[in-house]
């Protein structure tokens, strides 16, 4: 479904990506791993539409969408949890995850009743203003308000952060539901290594703005990969 | 034809920012003028060539523009300014460059400068005469004097309350108001206008309000429903010009009082109105007051400049003490020793037509006072630039310079 | 009040905290004596990070009582008094002075004279600049030191940001989510540096990361819903039904 | 960057400059023969005085809005006051010639009916005291405004729009004639300033001289300041104004501190004006003459001093030439200006030079986050 | 005739050498009995009216008054409202009837001249009066109540105590319950001032003054304190007293009322603003100019009604609306789309260029319309006053208030209620997120500021009712607009709104004590406190939502 190939993206002069590819197919979650500052946060930006990338592809079923708007992406199905929540302040919860209608049909504008399953507490917070919520709020308010969209892709860049434990749990199983309904392909930046070992399917390590290791599952479960992220 | 060839002329009207209404049509007429005074051959066999300036409605601009005008571009005269402060501004300027200006406007007076020629009305040739109309014809006892806040009204109302006291109106009698600049809501002052009219005495209004602020003034007095038979307004600021933003229907009958309206019915006015409005190539173009007194202050400039066969100011400034030119309306306006000009005063009550029927007018022209009889600071000042080279002579010490030494 | 009456660094007692009729905090009771580390958790909107709020003066409670080394009300002196008291904080969302360098920020936040005079006469001393150094490298982000805080990932905001708050040496950190964001061997640095600096002052940790709450090793609160729901021991809180009920989960 | 130089590249070009032309200009006005192709005419020299003025205008306000995120749209006033009080003095000089020839009124109060000199006018016959008044006045009323507001947390558009209300509520005032200020026409017609008359070659010289100087110090003490480590809190509140609360800085103080120092170098600026210009009247207070300040500062380059001058020097060369040559079109070439300099040089012109040449070491002019605008400083 | 009426009537012959005017009246009263055949003096009054000497025409108007012809009303009526005319040549006087149509005035036959060689017979104030009180004291009679009503309040106004025969006459036939009221009053305020009436009825006279609560009553009672017998004194000072006490309410009321209007126009000047800024977050300085173009866009829309289609005069504002809105708004989208779009994040440079913008647009339409104000006109059903209790409230005004209102009311209802409305609020708090939640940021931030724009051209169209349609029509407004939405609180609507009336009123309170100067400064400094107290407006967000 994503198909990402030599990626390039620059900050100004710098380079924070280097001929980084990924794939990432219906069914499946596709890990990307790295230590603070590598770049992780970066290509995911590059493949919503954040950040112009320098060269490389990105293509979804086939199509280039590397030239495409943000909003064009999520109109193709690319649903986007980024890093620090980025959740609208001032609108309320109940706006927050309306704001995911945009590229609905009408008929189809509704919130699954999933995402109150999963997250009980923001039902009790329709009306408070998403900027009050508490971090670990904020950050559930932000993974129910992609899935309004009902993507096909959806990218995750540390969606646990700052979440309880019983509820990160939750997380876990949300996600694995969702692969496992099999026509949703999952892009999940993760830190926390248990958590991403136990949902990917396959995986990328990055340092420095390139991949330096991928495989799938199985080359997760040796201390490989956990070593070369202690370094 | 070469720079030496041509006699350069500044025009230092506004062309944008708030005065922009009303001086750019004057910016016109001076290049109107000029053009014509070339086809009749220049002057001195010299082309004139006008030089524009925008000096914006910014006032220290003006001093700028003025220096400009007269240091790097040499004019021989500059016609322009508008507001007072626009006048004060640039009056050192010319001062210290020694040149000429012409005024055209109607201004407060207090003042009488070597280098300027006031064209315009002083409070003499306005207020007065049209307060002694509003009194014998239409019998007014009580009187709003209402202004915006700035020198003019200030001056010419307290001109106008010494002028009545001592016709004997009593304090009560007499309201006075002034509002900002630009003012725009006028409910509260029209009603307090409604109620203070309304004790039985026949009450008028004396206006001196400026500028924009009048078309929202005339909407809310029409609105309000006070007629001119009620409660008569007579300004003085409010010309064709402004009558042009307002439906006049409900405003017939209240007054202004000029030195010239576009309907005075002479050959001279109608020739020049035809002139203007094919000059600007729009019939429906009005004619005003300080329009005229630019014509008047042109032909005496180039008849003097003829006089003295020179451009050259002092020569000029001599030269033109004294010289008569025929106004639009009928009569034959002169220059004074104290720089003010002779004129007939009209007061006009407006029509359904956005124009003005003159329903008087004095027998005589009148000679503009520098220095008012009714302000205490200034019944003994005398402007006299022939025999006494002095803008404020001092009657009671004999001396040039005001009261002291 | 005397110090010796209540020998607590910091002493919050009865405290409540509404929004909009939202009780965030309710009659909140809490004590961190000199030195001490201690481990706050709870679920996600339990309150503690308006309990720092409340320490921190951006918040003012309903009711209750902050008083700090004894004798200082903290209700009454707002966020620049309590914090030249000796209160630094790390917010749970890093947040940094974008447009400044990175050794800026932490120039900042060195301990200082805060007065405008002050600073505006302030030398750069060399040990000053050692300091800077020593903390940069601390932090690890001596690469990045002349790149504006702006331009860091989340990550090195988040060390950035405990690299500031070394800086100010305070004597009672409040550390909000240090771990959040960071891989597990960075989340077990932290761990060390949090132990290191506690031995000589105060630390308040939350964390919703219980291996490094486990690697803490100091007593732990559970808040639940503005009040403390269980405290003690990891091991003791991290048994109690209620606290797999409403926080661990099964 | 832990310090920084005091005068970096473009600081050092700006002081040449400077100093250059406080010498070379009035040189070459006074000794140098008209028809000279050196000669700088007569009505050059208030001129480029009065451009100087308003960079020094322009780098105080790049002070507060560049390096503390105060976006004062009332400068003018403080400018205008500094202006004021100068020009009170200017007036005493007078004395007995006025027009109406009264030993101590001035024209306007004596028509007015003034019958005494009103308490506030009293001792500003004295230059020095006029020279204190030009600083203390502003001073105090930064003082007391900033003294208020930053305490009470007053910020962004809030604080743009009281200033703003300020400067009006001030040109409303002093428009009013009975409040002793001339009314609208203001203060003009000066005769003399430490009885040397403002209009000699060689007084007009001096001025410019000074202002030259006033500039150029007022830059280098902007600058003392922003490199400072005063300067660096500075654009700590400007990005985060609470954070750098929780840090232990009192914001409320620092802001005052440089809202003070900034609305002085404005009245300084103001009084230099004044006598060059031969006017100072209420419209100086207009809210549109303060916008039009802080577009200076936004041309030449937000966050940069010497751009702020530079900003200042363009516009005002502009119009000054545009309103002669195309005086009917001249709005639009300004406008233009604007937006094109907006759309090709979003950091101003200092700026993108800056950029285009490699920076030196300064504070940059804060991009605002992505949606944080000034309407919502939430985020 | 009464006796009162008759002795009244006595007193004012003696004084008939000084008033011709009386004489005309008090002819037309005993005409008004007996009708008579005069022809003759009609052709004397046609005949002073053709001097056009203002003299001669107040001579004209006597003697046809005097004349008691048929044809009196008509001719007066003509001339007072400039539809009589003579003819240069020969002197012949006609009425211009509608649509170019004359009839001699003589004789009432239509005729057909040609209207180039006709003159119109001037008028001033003084004649002017004169004919309405001829006009009046004929309208007594009037067919039409209202018309009755109108004349007795003329009559009322001039008090003229010549007229009283007449109101006499004129009540003893009444039989309309309204007009017989007004008709009482009028007499009532003659007879007040008649010192020859007996006491009982003069007092009668002062209680159906004092019940008319309004400075005129006030105004005449205490003219005939000074000498009149101590009851009578008493009657009336009671009256006056009770008046001021009314009057107090009412003056109250109606500075509310003033306020509320004032409050009206800068809401309507600050709403578009609201959402360009308020909104948007873009300072925008060009606001003033896009209600500028509304209101031109009102003054072309009526300029191609008097030319194509006169008649729909009177709705024209009726298609100035949408228009102004479309106009406005279509220019608001081209900044958004030319210059605004490449800004955002960047707030405070939008200042810049807008300011850029707004003297260019400034200096476009001074170039196209000329710098000096057009005449927007009024329509007839927005014109004149009415009366509501003690309050007098033009048309205008209270159009312009419900306009707002409405506006408001839509507004809100688009921003609340529907999508656009979220959308746009999403795209301002963070753009780059908005826009991958599928929201078109491009196409919502046009439709916002062209939204924006297009309200501030609809204000455009209001405000050209009662201020100068010229280039500088938006720098007048531009400050206030700023301070309302500030004051209200940046981002909310109803704080728009409250802010807008609050100062509005605010100002109307104070405008009578200090003066319109010295109130508006009281208000910039009471805005300034009020800030520090509120630092973040009237309607301020609080919570972590909107720390920093
Ligand atoms: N806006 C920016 N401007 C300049 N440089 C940036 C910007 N954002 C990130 N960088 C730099 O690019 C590199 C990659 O950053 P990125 O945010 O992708 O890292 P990351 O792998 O997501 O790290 P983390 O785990 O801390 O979130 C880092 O060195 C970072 O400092
Ligand atoms: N200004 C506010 N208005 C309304 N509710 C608020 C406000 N501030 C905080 N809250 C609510 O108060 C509760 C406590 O929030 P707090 O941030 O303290 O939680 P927390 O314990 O830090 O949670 P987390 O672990 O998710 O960070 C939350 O439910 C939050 O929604
Ligand atoms: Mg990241
Ligand atoms: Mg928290």
């Amino acid at each position: 479904m994503l198909n990402v190939r030599t990626l390039d993206l620059h900050y100004g002069a710098a380079q924070a990506l280097r001929g980084v590819g990924l794939e990432a197919r219906p069914g499946e979650v596709t890990c990307v791993l790295g230590r603070n500052g590598v770049g992780k946060t970066s290509l995911l930006r590059a493949i919503v539409g954040h950040r112009p990338i320098s060269s490389g592809e990105i293509s979804l079923d086939g199509r280039d969408i590397s030239r495409l708007k943000s909003f064009e992406r999520a109109r193709l199905g690319v649903a986007y949890v980024p890093q620090g929540r980025e959740i609208f302040p001032l609108l309320t919860v109940k706006e927050n995850l309306e704001t995911g209608y945009a590229p609905l049909p009408r008929g189809k504008r509704s919130i699954p009743d999933e995402i109150f399953e999963l997250f009980p507490v923001l039902k009790s917070m329709l009306s408070r203003r998403g900027g009050d919520l508490s971090g670990g709020q904020q950050q559930q308010l932000a993974i129910g308000r992609a899935l309004v969209t009902r993507p096909r892709l959806l990218v995750l860049d540390e969606p646990t952060e700052g979440i309880q434990p019983s509820i990160i749990k939750d997380i876990g199983r949300a996600i694995t539901y969702l692969r496992d309904k099999g026509d949703m392909a999952i892009v999940l930046v993760e830190q926390y290594f248990d958590f991403a070992r136990e949902l990917a399917d396959r995986f990328i390590v990055m340092e420095r703005g390139e991949v330096i290791a991928s495989g799938d599952r199985a080359a997760l479960e040796g201390d490989d990969v956990r070593q070369r992220l202690a370094l | 034809a070469s720079a030496q060839e041509t006699i350069k002329v500044g025009v230092l009207h506004s062309l944008s920012g708030t005065m922009a209404i009303s001086e750019t049509t004057l910016k016109d007429v001076m290049l109107m003028l000029i053009d014509e005074q070339n086809k009749k051959g220049g002057l001195l066999g010299k082309k004139l060539e006008a030089v524009v300036v925008d000096p914006a409605s910014n006032w220290p601009l003006f001093a700028e523009k003025a220096r400009e005008l007269i240091a790097q571009e040499n004019v021989a005269a500059v016609f322009g300014c508008w507001t007072s402060v626009s006048r004060k501004s640039v009056l050192p300027v010319f001062k210290e460059l020694n040149s000429i200006l012409f005024y055209p406007v109607q201004y407060e007076g207090e003042e009488s400068e070597k280098n300027v020629f006031y064209t315009g009305a002083a409070p003499n040739q306005q207020a007065i005469p049209a307060v002694d109309y509003l009194e014998k014809e239409e019998g007014v006892e009580r009187w709003v004097l209402a202004g915006t806040d700035y020198v003019y009204p200030r001056t010419t109302n307290k001109i106008l309350e010494a002028y009545l006291k001592g016709k004997g109106v009593k304090d009560e009698d007499i309201m006075i108001n002034y509002t900002p600049f630009g003012h725009s809501d006028w409910q509260t002052i029209v009603s307090d206008i409604k109620k203070f009219g309304s004790s039985g005495k026949k009450t008028a209004v004396v206006s001196t309000i400026n500028g924009d602020a009048n078309v929202p003034f005339y909407k809310e007095l029409a609105n309000q429903g006070v007629k001119a038979t009620d409660i008569p307004v007579v300004a003085f600021s409010v010309g064709e010009e402004e009558l042009a933003g307002i439906d006049t229907g409900p405003l017939v009958g209240h007054l202004a009082a000029w030195n010239y309206f576009q309907s005075i019915d002479t050959p001279a006015n109608e020739a020049f109105i035809k002139e203007w409005q094919a000059y600007t190539k729009n019939s429906e173009r009005v004619t005003n007051d300080p329009m005229e007194a630019h014509v008047i202050g042109f032909n005496m400039w180039v008849k003097a400049v003829e006089k003295a066969g020179t451009t050259d100011t002092d020569k000029v400034i001599d030269a033109i003490v004294g010289i008569k030119v025929p106004n639009l309306t009928g009569g034959t306006s002169e220059m004074l020793p104290n720089h003010h000009i002779t004129k007939p005063v009209f007061i006009g009550e407006v029509n359904a037509e956005g124009q003005f029927d003159v329903v008087w007018n004095t027998d005589d022209l009148v000679p503009g006072d520098a220095w008012s009889d009714f302000l205490e600071g200034s019944k003994d000042l005398e402007a006299d630039w022939v025999s006494k080279k002095c803008g404020n002579f001092n009657t009671k010490t004999g001396k040039c310079g005001g009261q002291a030494s | 009040m005397d110090a010796s009456v209540t020998p607590a660094l910091l002493y919050l007692d009865d405290v409540s905290v509404t929004f909009d009729g939202f009780r965030a905090l309710n009659s909140l009771s809490l004590v961190i004596e000199h030195a001490e580390m201690r481990a706050i958790i709870g679920p996600n909107g339990a309150g503690k990070t308006t309990m720092m709020d409340v320490i921190t003066g951006k918040t003012r409670p309903d009711t209750g009582e902050v008083m700090f080394d004894g004798h200082h009300d903290l209700t009454r002196i707002d966020e620049a008094g309590i914090a030249e008291l000796g209160i630094g904080r790390k917010f749970q969302t890093p947040t940094v002075f974008d447009m400044l360098t990175v050794e800026d920020n932490i120039l900042l936040a060195l301990k200082s004279d805060r007065r405008p005079l002050a600073s505006l006469l302030e030398k750069l001393t060399s040990a000053r600049k050692e300091r800077v150094d020593e903390l940069l490298e601390r932090v690890r982000l001596k690469d990045h030191r002349h790149r504006k805080a702006g331009n860091l990932s989340h990550g090195q905001k988040q060390w950035l940001e405990i690299g500031m708050l070394l800086a100010q040496e305070p004597k009672l950190l409040l550390v909000d989510e240090p771990a959040a964001g960071m891989t597990d061997q960075e989340t077990a640095d932290t761990a060390d540096l949090l132990r290191e600096i506690a031995q000589t002052r105060s630390v308040v940790v939350v964390e919703h990361d219980m291996v490094f709450v486990r690697d803490l090793g100091v007593k732990v609160t559970c808040l639940h819903e503005g009040s403390v729901l269980a405290e003690g021991p990891l091991d003791a809180v991290s048994s109690n039904e209620r606290v797999i009920e409403v926080y661990l989960g099964r | 960057m832990l310090t920084v130089k005091l005068i970096d590249r473009y600081g050092a070009v700006f002081i040449a400059v400077l100093a250059a032309a406080a010498v070379i200009v009035p040189f070459c006005n006074l000794a140098i023969e008209p028809g000279s192709a050196f000669h700088i005419p007569d009505y050059l020299l208030p001129l480029i005085g009065k451009y100087l003025c308003f960079a020094l205008l322009a780098i105080s306000i790049d002070l507060i809005w560049g390096y503390c995120g105060i976006l004062s749209l009332g400068h003018g006033a403080f400018f205008a006051l500094g202006g004021y009080a100068m020009g009170m003095y200017l007036m005493r000089q007078i004395g007995p010639r006025g027009v109406y020839g009264h030993p101590i009124l001035p024209d306007f109060m004596v028509f007015l009916n003034f019958q005494d000199l009103p308490w506030f006018w009293l001792g500003f016959d004295s230059f020095l005291f006029a020279m204190v008044m030009v600083l203390l006045v502003p001073g105090v009323l930064a003082f007391v405004f900033g003294w208020f507001a930053f305490r009470s947390r007053v910020t962004g558009v809030y604080l743009s729009i009281i200033t703003q209300a300020m400067t009006f509520a001030l040109m409303l005032a002093f428009f009013r004639n009975d409040m002793g200020f001339g009314g609208n026409n203001g203060l003009t017609d000066f005769k003399d300033i430490l009885g040397f008359s403002v209009q000699a070659g060689e007084t007009r010289a001096v001025l410019f001289a000074l202002s030259a100087a006033a500039l150029g110090l007022g830059y280098l003490l902007c600058r003392y300041v922003v490199t400072s480590k005063l300067g660096k809190v500075l654009v700590a509140v400007r990005d985060a104004e609470s954070r750098t609360r929780f840090l232990g800085y009192r914001v409320e103080n620092y802001k005052l501190a440089v809202f003070v120092l900034s609305a002085m170098l404005a009245g300084l600026a103001g009084a230099l004006y004044v006598p060059q210009v031969g006017i100072i009247n209420p419209s100086e207070f207009a809210p549109a003459n303060s916008i039009e300040a802080v577009i200076w500062v936004a041309v030449g380059g937000r966050g940069t001093l010497v751009g702020a001058a530079l900003g200042a020097l363009v516009v005002n060369v502009g119009k000054s030439w545009f309103t002669g040559a195309i005086p009917e079109f001249w709005l639009f070439a300004l406008g233009a200006l604007f937006v094109v300099v907006t759309l090709f040089l979003p950091k101003g012109i200092l700026g993108t030079l800056q950029d285009y040449l490699g920076h030196p070491k300064a504070a940059k002019p804060a991009p605002e986050p992505d949606g944080a605008a000034v309407a919502h400083p939430a985020e | 005739m009464s006796l009162l009426s008759f002795r009244a009537f006595h007193h004012l012959t003696r004084a008939l050498g000084r008033s011709v005017r009386f004489c005309a009246l008090a002819g037309l009263v005993v005409l008004a009995l007996a009708p008579s055949v005069h022809a003759e003096p009609v052709d004397d009054a046609l005949a002073a009216f053709a001097a056009d000497g203002f003299d001669d025409t107040q001579k004209g108007i006597d003697i046809l008054v005097s004349s008691g012809h048929d044809s009196a009303e008509a001719i007066l009526a003509a001339l007072s409202a400039g539809k009589l005319m003579v003819r240069n040549d020969d002197k012949a006087l006609f009425i211009e009837g509608k649509a170019g149509a004359f009839t001699d005035a003589r004789t009432g036959a239509s005729a057909s001249v040609d209207a180039a060689k006709l003159k119109v017979v001037r008028l001033n104030n003084r004649l002017r009066r004169s004919v309405q009180a001829a006009l009046g004291a004929v309208t007594l009679q009037a067919p039409s109540p209202a018309r009755r009503i109108a004349a007795a309040r003329a009559v009322q106004r001039s008090r003229d105590p010549a007229a009283l025969p007449a109101v006499d006459a004129a009540l003893a036939r009444e039989t309309d319950n309204g007009a017989r009221a007004a008709l009482q009053t009028a007499r009532a305020a003659i007879i007040v001032a008649a010192k020859d009436a007996p006491e009982a009825e003069r007092i009668a006279a002062v209680e159906l003054i004092a019940a008319e609560a309004n400075p005129d009553a006030a105004a005449l009672l205490r003219s005939v304190q000074a000498d009149a017998p101590q009851a009578l004194r008493t009657a009336a000072e009671e009256g006056i007293a009770g008046i001021e006490r009314s009057l107090a309410f009412w003056n109250a009321m109606q500075n509310v009322t003033y306020g509320i209007s004032l409050g009206s126009v800068l809401l309507l000047a600050a709403i578009g603003l609201a959402i360009t800024f308020g909104v948007m977050g873009v300072i925008n300085m060009a606001h003033g100019e896009m209600v500028m173009i509304g209101a031109y866009t009102t003054y072309v829309v009526q300029d191609l009604i008097r030319d194509h289609a006169p008649q729909l005069f009177g709705s024209s504002l009726f298609f100035a609306i949408p228009l102004a809105f479309l106009v406005s708004g279509a220019v608001g989208v081209a900044i958004e789309r030319g210059v605004i779009r490449f800004l955002y994040g960047r707030p405070l440079e939008t200042l810049l260029a807008t300011w850029g913008i707004s003297l260019i647009l400034q200096q476009a339409v001074r170039t196209i319309f000329g710098p000096s104000n057009r005449e927007v006109g009024t329509p007839d059903w927005m014109s004149g006053a009415f009366q509501l209790g003690g309050l007098s409230l033009t048309y205008n005004r209270v159009a312009i208030v419900i306009f707002a209102m409405l506006v408001f009311a839509a507004l809100l209802l688009v921003l609340k209620k529907t999508t656009l409305g979220l959308q746009v609020r999403a795209v301002t708090q963070n753009r780059r997120m908005a826009s991958s939640m599928g929201i078109r940021t491009d196409f919502v931030d046009a439709m916002t500021f062209g939204l924006g724009s297009g309200v501030a051209g609809i204000a455009g169209v209001a405000l050209s009712q009662i201020d100068n349609v010229s280039p500088n029509l938006g720098q007048g407004y531009i400050i206030d607009s700023f301070m309302v939405v500030v004051f209200g609180g940046v981002g909310n609507l109803w704080g728009t709104l409250v802010g807008a009336l609050t100062l509005g009123v605010a100002n109307k309170f104070l405008e009578p004590y200090a003066g319109a100067v010295l109130g508006k400064i009281i208000l910039l400094v009471a805005i300034i406190l009020f800030i520090q107290k509120r630092p973040r407006g009237l309607f301020a967000l609080k919570g972590r939502a909107v720390e920093a």
